[in-house]
């Protein structure tokens, strides 16, 4: 059995969720809180199996999995290296503790409306898993509509400002599939294959043809839109700020970076990056990057709504990333990876935060955040922790990736982009000491009385003398928070563990550099 | 001692503190006061030992190194107990235990809000504190700069009043933005010189490119260093940060937050760019001059200031460019009268401080012309402020005159007189915004009616509290003046760090 | 005419594609009703299956169902778009069917679903109600 | 061979039906046409030899007409 | 009013307008670039040489299906094919999520009846004769999938035809066969599991995740268990695209009488 699960390993780390996504209507059919746990429980094992996959390959090196048994260029093939088994690791981490902390907001909800969010939300962790380990061109692009399709629909779980902006997004998204659809067609027609590593080799005589540098046009368009790279993230404000709470961490975490990994693959390890016919495309992503990196840090600046502060400052953050893809070396490349994983633990965290602040205190208005510290300490604590390192203060994980993406930048002799750099930190600094600042300073304390958590109580109150069931009682009442902790159990451990992995990923990231190297260098 | 013993004296000088904080900040409210300051007591006297005790290995000249952990590719977290660090780390060790005790005493006296948090804080900075001085490279020395930085803004902000939110903001604009432009200036210097390891006499070799960017670089990271020192063009977070409680500023001003920005000037300018070439890039001619101008713009402001904080605040600016003049004069004398100037200005204007804040809890006084005859209801007070005010000006048998001495002597060394000329007429400057306190509280004719009914008989003192540390600093300052190695062998480290750097000569 | 003809079969049927698909995605951004870009957007999907297809025509090739007469490479069309052009039309039915159920509630909670109504609505809106979510 | 090409005919008959699409302001007609622009690619699609794919195209293009007329119900039938 | 309203057009021409030189411009562009294209139909284009050959060759015989494309859906790339029925069960999950934020009662075929005279003798007899038909109909499309053309969809689909078309016109009052959108949810699961299972079972039996021959059922060679295992996908496949439909379908439908103007 073991040895089934061992050889088997990539394959159960995506599909388990699926697995779970599928068990959940139906044994929710019997009892609301068993559907529940069944993805809870996938998920988590799941993420178990990513780990030991992590740990073996970190000694074998790289893992290929051909489905059906065929030979890559004719099967379906997953190829696995230490850059994407860290990967999988975070999402299925982050994917973990979401399922558990979004567990309150089901409190006393129909037995159908339930299971609807737990399925979507395990297909999209099934989506971003399958979208980071799969080595095949196509299958690439139906883990994205899988992604993509549960992004909409939680974020049109958000309430009706949501459906709206899930609306616009499902318009530019299908775009954004579209055109990398067609850059799929284009790659077939010049190279035939659509496995990656095939198509690597394939690719090299016909890099110069045009046709090719329109595919490579078309993927970065078509993933530029997915990540929200800066002219193309017209959809992501709204749609992070009005995605449903629970699902809000996971999406603004997690889903904007597996697209940037995406177009990393595919600029690094299927065109190779050091011809000049694809360092023009980077350089365009370093320019888009680096006036998203103002750009969105000035647009947050703007901000009064908590969420689309965070919303505006992730499509800096992911500028980031693109600027880490434009610099090319090894550094550069190291940056945006280690970005990657500090930035979804921190965007994470804070939306974590926010939930919670949502379900106390319904409050999102940044300046009617005033002494919620004082009931909430462990949260604003993982706010303060997640903020600083957000703004690059160094034990945090914030400050290596900008290490090494200003150390790449340097080594390639790019000075404008360590001033890029700069000035985007500094901006960051600028909008989250203003919320520190209203944390901590203003006078009007937010009441309790409007809290997510209060309303479900209510909810469920009715619902319970309809049903003339005895009403159990919950820890959030009409007239504020009783709880002996601060928020529910579920949403404390997740605020917690996303604030201690920004720790630990700032204090051992160099154990983290060691195991991303031999890939990163594979491709330099 | 044996190799590990010192490594794990190391360790622990950096970790007390932060673990300190850390208990204070989880356990704070919900246990009774003085079980939370026992806590700081505690870790103050427990990094004392833990400092004090490295001196004997470091004096010999063994310097205890420790490498944590690699933090970054290539780069590692690592602690160097050399002799420059040393005297700031046994400034910082010692003083925070006065200042514990003073600030319970302030902070009980005044009836603040929130000390948790205030004491937490405080424990951070003396982290970030620690750290700067034991770093070994400049990546470490960087991390616990920010931390440094970052654990000081509650503290600047402790009233959470409007006015406290600007001077926070002024604070963090000023300190963020150099941080940052340090941190751009040290990737430049890991990217060409391929290492970040403080070594005396400097490691920086932009081989073949030209002065200017090595100018632009030192001048980039210099920065940094010079907005925490205060020195003339960045000083201005300095007089605005005086909003906080009085022990903040007497933390700002003596113990760390100045303190490091000064030492971050010593270490650029002695163990990563290195004097020769600094002299070739005219680096520190640059900051020279400016310490110059500080020095004297400082104090003439400092006279027209009547409130008593900002006046000693003044003083701070001018008396810390003392300390980046003597290094930037790039001799011998000039670094360890520099170095010696640390411990004498420290030990000097904590006592000032803590003078103004027991006059502030006592008399509820802070504006000085509303502080005639106070020396009839504070004597002892008051004799206490002018000692420290005749040592800050460098009266002989006061620790200020030997630095200063030796200062001026660099000066003479570097072949630029007028500093002498400067060093000087700052002397007189100081008397000249000091003592006048001294004579308005002692001599004054018009005494307020308010201080008619103190005499002989009874005193309106302070509370013993605030009065122990404060008679302490200046007894330590007076025992400096006539032993200037008396307890942490201030002085032979001093010239140990500027003969490490110069290759020997005094 | 047989020169049109020859142009045509060998590069006239992609650009008339890829006019089909600029035309789609026109569509889609001019219509103002929400609707309509729904339409537009499934024919832009449409022009890229055909694209798609049209990569793996060969001439004198029949359709790819293995019979006794025709044994080797040449007599069939590549199979390989077919197999992920279905994949792509049944996406385009789901994306289609989310964007209908989506487009409903936009209707009850703004009145219509033309893009400026909704927008003034949008701008009318006070601060968000809380709890309307799920 | 005095007419286009099969294909060419239908792709310029599939051009103006997203043509009219856009221009025109009845809803219902619009769904109705993109029935008849379903059914011409299906024809398109036998023309270049994917048999499979015009079955499901056939097949999908009914089902989604179905839906877009059955939600024309709740959503306003004509448009600005 | 009519300012506003002139001030709308004007802007929305200028918008136009730039639209079309926009558009313009993009099919220019587009036609350079189209002419490096590898001809239309030439055999040996790159996508015809490459991988192609393989899949026409030894695809019949390996996956014993004479239908190329049923043989590189369901076998050579079934993952893809799971992945697009995940993709319909997410559609119709979702859809049924969005659209149930309102109380529920359960709809009737009235909504139809009412408004057109549905009732006519046409209809009454030709029903039930269609309805069947499609159904055998679609069994044997789903049936004969690697034969001829065929396969899950196509029969998912006309089976949810011809339950459309029943619940249209067939006189419900009769039945009372409620049929909830969490039951047709649950179906559509169940078709993907199958699906799933049938992969898990080869995994299970030592084989990759969906690797035929590792099926753990008896067979004299190989390419029998290829057909088993492809029969069974499309099996998996059909019940999850009927489901599915009708999911979404009912989900509709039934949003429209709730808002009270059927």
């Amino acid at each position: 059995m073991s040895n089934m699960i061992i050889s088997n390993l990539p394959v159960l780390v995506v599909l388990l969720p699926l697995a779970g996504a599928l068990f959940c209507p139906v044994i929710s059919y019997f009892s609301r809180r068993a559907g529940r746990l069944t993805v809870i429980a996938f998920a988590g094992t799941s993420f178990v199996l990513s780990v030991v996959q992590l740990l073996r390959i970190t000694d074998v090196g790289k893992i290929s999995y051909h489905f059906g048994g065929w030979e890559p260029p004719f099967g379906i093939e997953f190829s696995l290296d230490s850059l994407s088994a860290v990967l999988l690791v975070l999402i299925s981490g982050t994917g973990f503790v979401s399922t558990i902390y979004s567990l309150p907001f089901f409190r006393g909800k129909s037995r159908f409306r339930s299971f609807g969010y737990y399925s979507v939300l395990s297909l999209l962790i099934c989506g971003l898993l399958g979208m980071t380990s799969t080595g095949d061109v196509f299958n690439l692009y139906v883990f994205l509509e899988i992604t993509s399709l549960s992004g909409y629909a939680l974020i049109a779980m958000g309430g009706d400002k949501g459906v709206l902006s899930s609306f616009r997004y499902l318009m530019i998204g299908t775009i954004g599939a579209s055109f990398y659809l067609l850059g799929i067609a284009f790659i077939y027609g010049e190279t035939g294959t659509l496995n990656m590593y095939d198509m690597s080799g394939l690719v090299g005589p016909v890099l110069s043809s045009g046709t090719t540098m329109v595919a490579m046009a078309f993927f970065v368009v078509g993933f530029g839109i997915k990540m929200a790279l800066f002219p193309l993230h017209g959809w992501q404000p709204a749609a992070y700020t009005n995605a449903h709470p629970g699902a809000a961490p996971l999406i603004a975490g997690v889903m904007g970076k597996v697209p940037a990994y995406a177009m990393l693959r595919f600029f690094f390890y299927v065109f190779n990056a050091n011809t000049q016919y694809v360092e023009r495309f980077l350089v365009v992503v370093g320019i888009m990057s680096a006036l998203g990196m103002i750009y969105g840090s000035l647009k947050a600046i703007r901000q009064t709504d908590f969420r689309s502060m965070l919303a505006y400052s992730s499509i800096a953050q992911i500028g980031y990333v693109g600027l880490g893809i434009a610099i090319t070396g090894y550094y550069g490349l190291m940056g945006a990876v280690i970005h990657i994983i500090g930035h979804s633990m921190m965007k994470s965290c804070l939306f974590f935060c926010s939930g919670a602040i949502r379900y106390r205190y319904g409050e999102t208005a940044m300046e009617r955040f005033g002494q919620i510290y004082r009931k909430m300490p462990v949260t604003c604590a993982a706010i303060v922790i997640a903020a600083l390192s957000m703004v690059g203060v160094p034990p945090l994980a914030g400050f290596f990736s900008k290490w090494y993406l200003a150390l790449g930048a340097a080594n390639m002799g790019e000075y404008i982009f360590i001033f890029v750099l700069v000035i985007s930190s500094l901006l960051n600094a600028v909008y989250f000491f203003r919320l520190f600042e209203n944390m901590f300073m203003n006078k009007n304390v937010a009441d309790g009385s409007k809290g997510i958590g209060a309303y479900l109580a209510v909810k469920a109150e009715k619902k319970a003398e309809r049903d003339s069931v005895p009403f159990k009682e919950m820890a959030a009442t009409k007239e504020g928070y009783k709880g002996r902790l601060e928020i529910p159990p579920a949403m404390l451990f997740a605020v917690i563990v996303s604030a201690l992995g920004i720790i630990l990923a700032g204090l051992f990231n160099a154990q983290l550099v060691e195991i991303l190297g031999p890939a990163i260098r594979e491709v330099v | 001692m044996s190799e590990t013993m010192l490594s794990g004296l190391l360790l622990s000088a950096v970790l007390i503190p932060a673990a300190a904080g850390i208990i204070i900040l989880a356990v704070g409210n919900h246990v009774h006061r003085n079980v939370r300051e026992a806590v700081t007591l505690l870790a103050a006297f427990a990094m004392a030992t833990c400092v004090f005790s490295l001196v004997p290995a470091v004096l010999v000249g063994r310097e205890a190194s420790l490498t944590v952990m690699e933090i970054a590719d290539g780069l590692t977290l690592s602690f160097k107990a050399d002799s420059a660090g040393m005297i700031f780390a046994c400034i910082a060790s010692s003083l925070w235990v006065i200042t514990s005790f003073y600030s319970i005493g302030y902070m009980r006296g005044h009836g603040e809000k929130n000390q948790t948090g205030y004491f937490a804080a405080f424990a951070g900075c003396l982290c970030g504190a620690m750290g700067v001085c034991f770093a070994a490279d400049l990546l470490t020395f960087f991390i616990f700069y920010e931390i440094l930085t970052v654990s000081t803004y509650p503290l600047v902000v402790h009233y959470r009043d409007s006015k406290g939110k600007y001077s926070g903001r002024k604070y963090l604009i000023y300190t963020l933005v150099s941080g940052q432009l340090f941190f751009a200036g040290m990737v430049y210097v890991y990217a060409t010189c391929g290492t970040l390891a403080f070594t005396p006499g400097g490691f920086v070799d932009f081989a073949g490119s030209d002065k200017m960017l090595t100018l632009g670089i030192f001048l980039l990271m210099v920065s940094a260093g010079a907005v925490k020192a205060g020195v003339m063009p960045l000083h201005s977070w300095l007089p605005a940060a005086m909003v906080a409680p009085t022990p903040v500023s007497a933390l700002l001003h003596a113990v760390a937050v100045v303190k490091a920005g000064a030492f971050c000037v010593i270490r650029l300018v002695c163990y990563t760019f290195g004097p020769e070439v600094l002299r070739e890039c005219m680096g520190a001619e640059v900051l020279l001059w400016l310490a110059g101008v500080t020095v004297i713009l400082s104090s003439l402001i400092a006279i027209q200031k009547t409130n008593l904080k900002a006046r000693l605040a003044f003083s701070t600016v001018g008396q810390l460019s003392y300390i980046v003049m003597g290094v930037c004069l790039l001799t011998p004398a000039g670094m360890t009268g520099a170095m010696y100037h640390m411990v004498a200005h420290a030990f000097l204007k904590i006592t000032l401080f803590m003078c103004a804040g027991a006059i502030f809890v006592t008399a509820h006084k802070a504006d000085i012309t509303e502080m005639r005859g106070i020396g009839r209801r504070m004597p002892v007070t008051m004799a206490a402020f002018t000692a420290a005010s005749l040592g800050i000006a460098g009266l002989p048998f006061l620790p200020g005159f030997l630095s200063k001495m030796t200062i001026m002597e660099g000066a003479r060394q570097a072949g630029q007189p007028v500093f002498v000329l400067i060093l000087v007429a700052s002397a007189l400057l100081s008397l000249a915004y000091l003592i006048p306190v001294s004579y308005i509280a002692f001599a004054g004719t018009k005494v307020r009616e308010e201080y008619l009914a103190y005499g002989p008989g009874n005193r309106g003192e302070a509370s013993k509290l605030m009065l122990i540390p404060l008679l302490a600093a200046l007894a330590l300052a007076f025992v400096m003046g006539f032993f200037p190695d008396f307890g942490a062998h201030f002085y032979t480290f001093a010239k140990a760090a500027a003969s490490s750097v110069y290759g020997g000569g005094i | 005419m047989d020169a049109v003809n020859i142009f045509l079969a060998e590069k006239g049927i992609y650009m008339l594609t890829v006019i089909l698909f600029f035309l789609g995605m026109f569509g889609m951004a001019v219509c103002g009703n929400y609707m309509k870009k729904l339409i537009c957007m499934n024919i832009m999907q449409v022009a890229v299956i055909f694209f798609f297809l049209c990569l793996g025509e060969k001439d004198g090739g029949t359709i790819p169902v293995a019979m006794e007469g025709a044994a080797g490479a040449d007599d069939y069309v590549n199979p390989l778009p077919h197999a992920l052009m279905l994949t792509a039309i049944v996406v385009s039915l789901g994306t289609s069917g989310v964007g209908l159920a989506l487009l409903m509630r936009i209707k009850e909670k703004f009145g219509s679903i033309e893009e400026e109504d909704i927008i003034e609505k949008e701008k009318g809106e006070e601060a968000d109600e809380q709890h309307d979510y799920q | 061979m005095g007419i286009l090409l099969i294909e060419a005919v239908l792709l310029l008959f599939l051009i103006a039906i997203t043509i009219v699409i856009i221009l025109d302001k009845d809803l219902l007609s619009s769904s109705i046409i993109y029935c008849a622009f379903s059914f011409c690619a299906m024809v398109l699609y036998i023309m270049v030899g994917a048999p499979d794919v015009a079955f499901t195209e056939a097949v999908i293009g009914v089902i989604s007409t179905t839906y877009f007329v059955v939600s024309l119900r709740t959503t306003d039938r004509w448009c600005k | 009013m009519n300012g506003g309203r002139s001030k709308r057009l004007r802007e929305k021409s200028v918008f136009k307008i730039v639209g079309i030189v926009l558009l313009m411009v993009l099919v220019g562009l587009m036609f350079t670039i189209v002419d490096r294209l590898p001809v239309i139909g030439n055999p040996d284009s790159a996508p015809n040489r490459h991988v192609s050959d393989y899949y026409i060759e030894e695809g019949p015989e390996l996956t014993h299906s004479p239908n190329l494309v049923t043989g590189v859906l369901a076998d050579f790339r079934g993952f893809d094919t799971l992945l697009e029925t995940t993709v319909m069960f997410l559609a119709g999950v979702s859809v049924a999520m969005i659209l149930s934020n309102r109380l529920k009662r359960h709809w009737d075929a009235g909504i139809f009846r009412k408004d057109e005279n549905f009732g006519g003798y046409e209809v009454k007899v030709i029903m039930p004769i269609l309805i069947p038909v499609i159904i055998v109909y679609a069994f044997y499309v789903l049936m004969h999938g690697e034969v001829s053309l065929g396969g899950g969809f196509q029969a998912g689909a006309l089976l949810a035809m011809a339950f459309m078309l029943y619940i249209m016109f067939a006189d419900l009052g009769k039945n009372k066969f409620r049929i909830t959108q969490h039951f047709t949810v649950c179906v559509a699961a169940c078709g993907v599991f199958i699906y799933f299972l049938t992969g898990f079972l080869c995994m299970i039996n030592g084989g990759r995740f969906l690797e035929y021959e590792a099926l753990p059922f008896s067979a004299e060679h190989g390419a029998e268990l290829h057909a088993t295992g492809i029969l069974m996908i499309e099996t998996g496949v059909t019940i999850g695209v009927m489901a599915t439909i009708i999911t979404i379908l009912e989900a509709v439908v039934e949003r429209n009488s709730l808002n009270g103007r059927s």
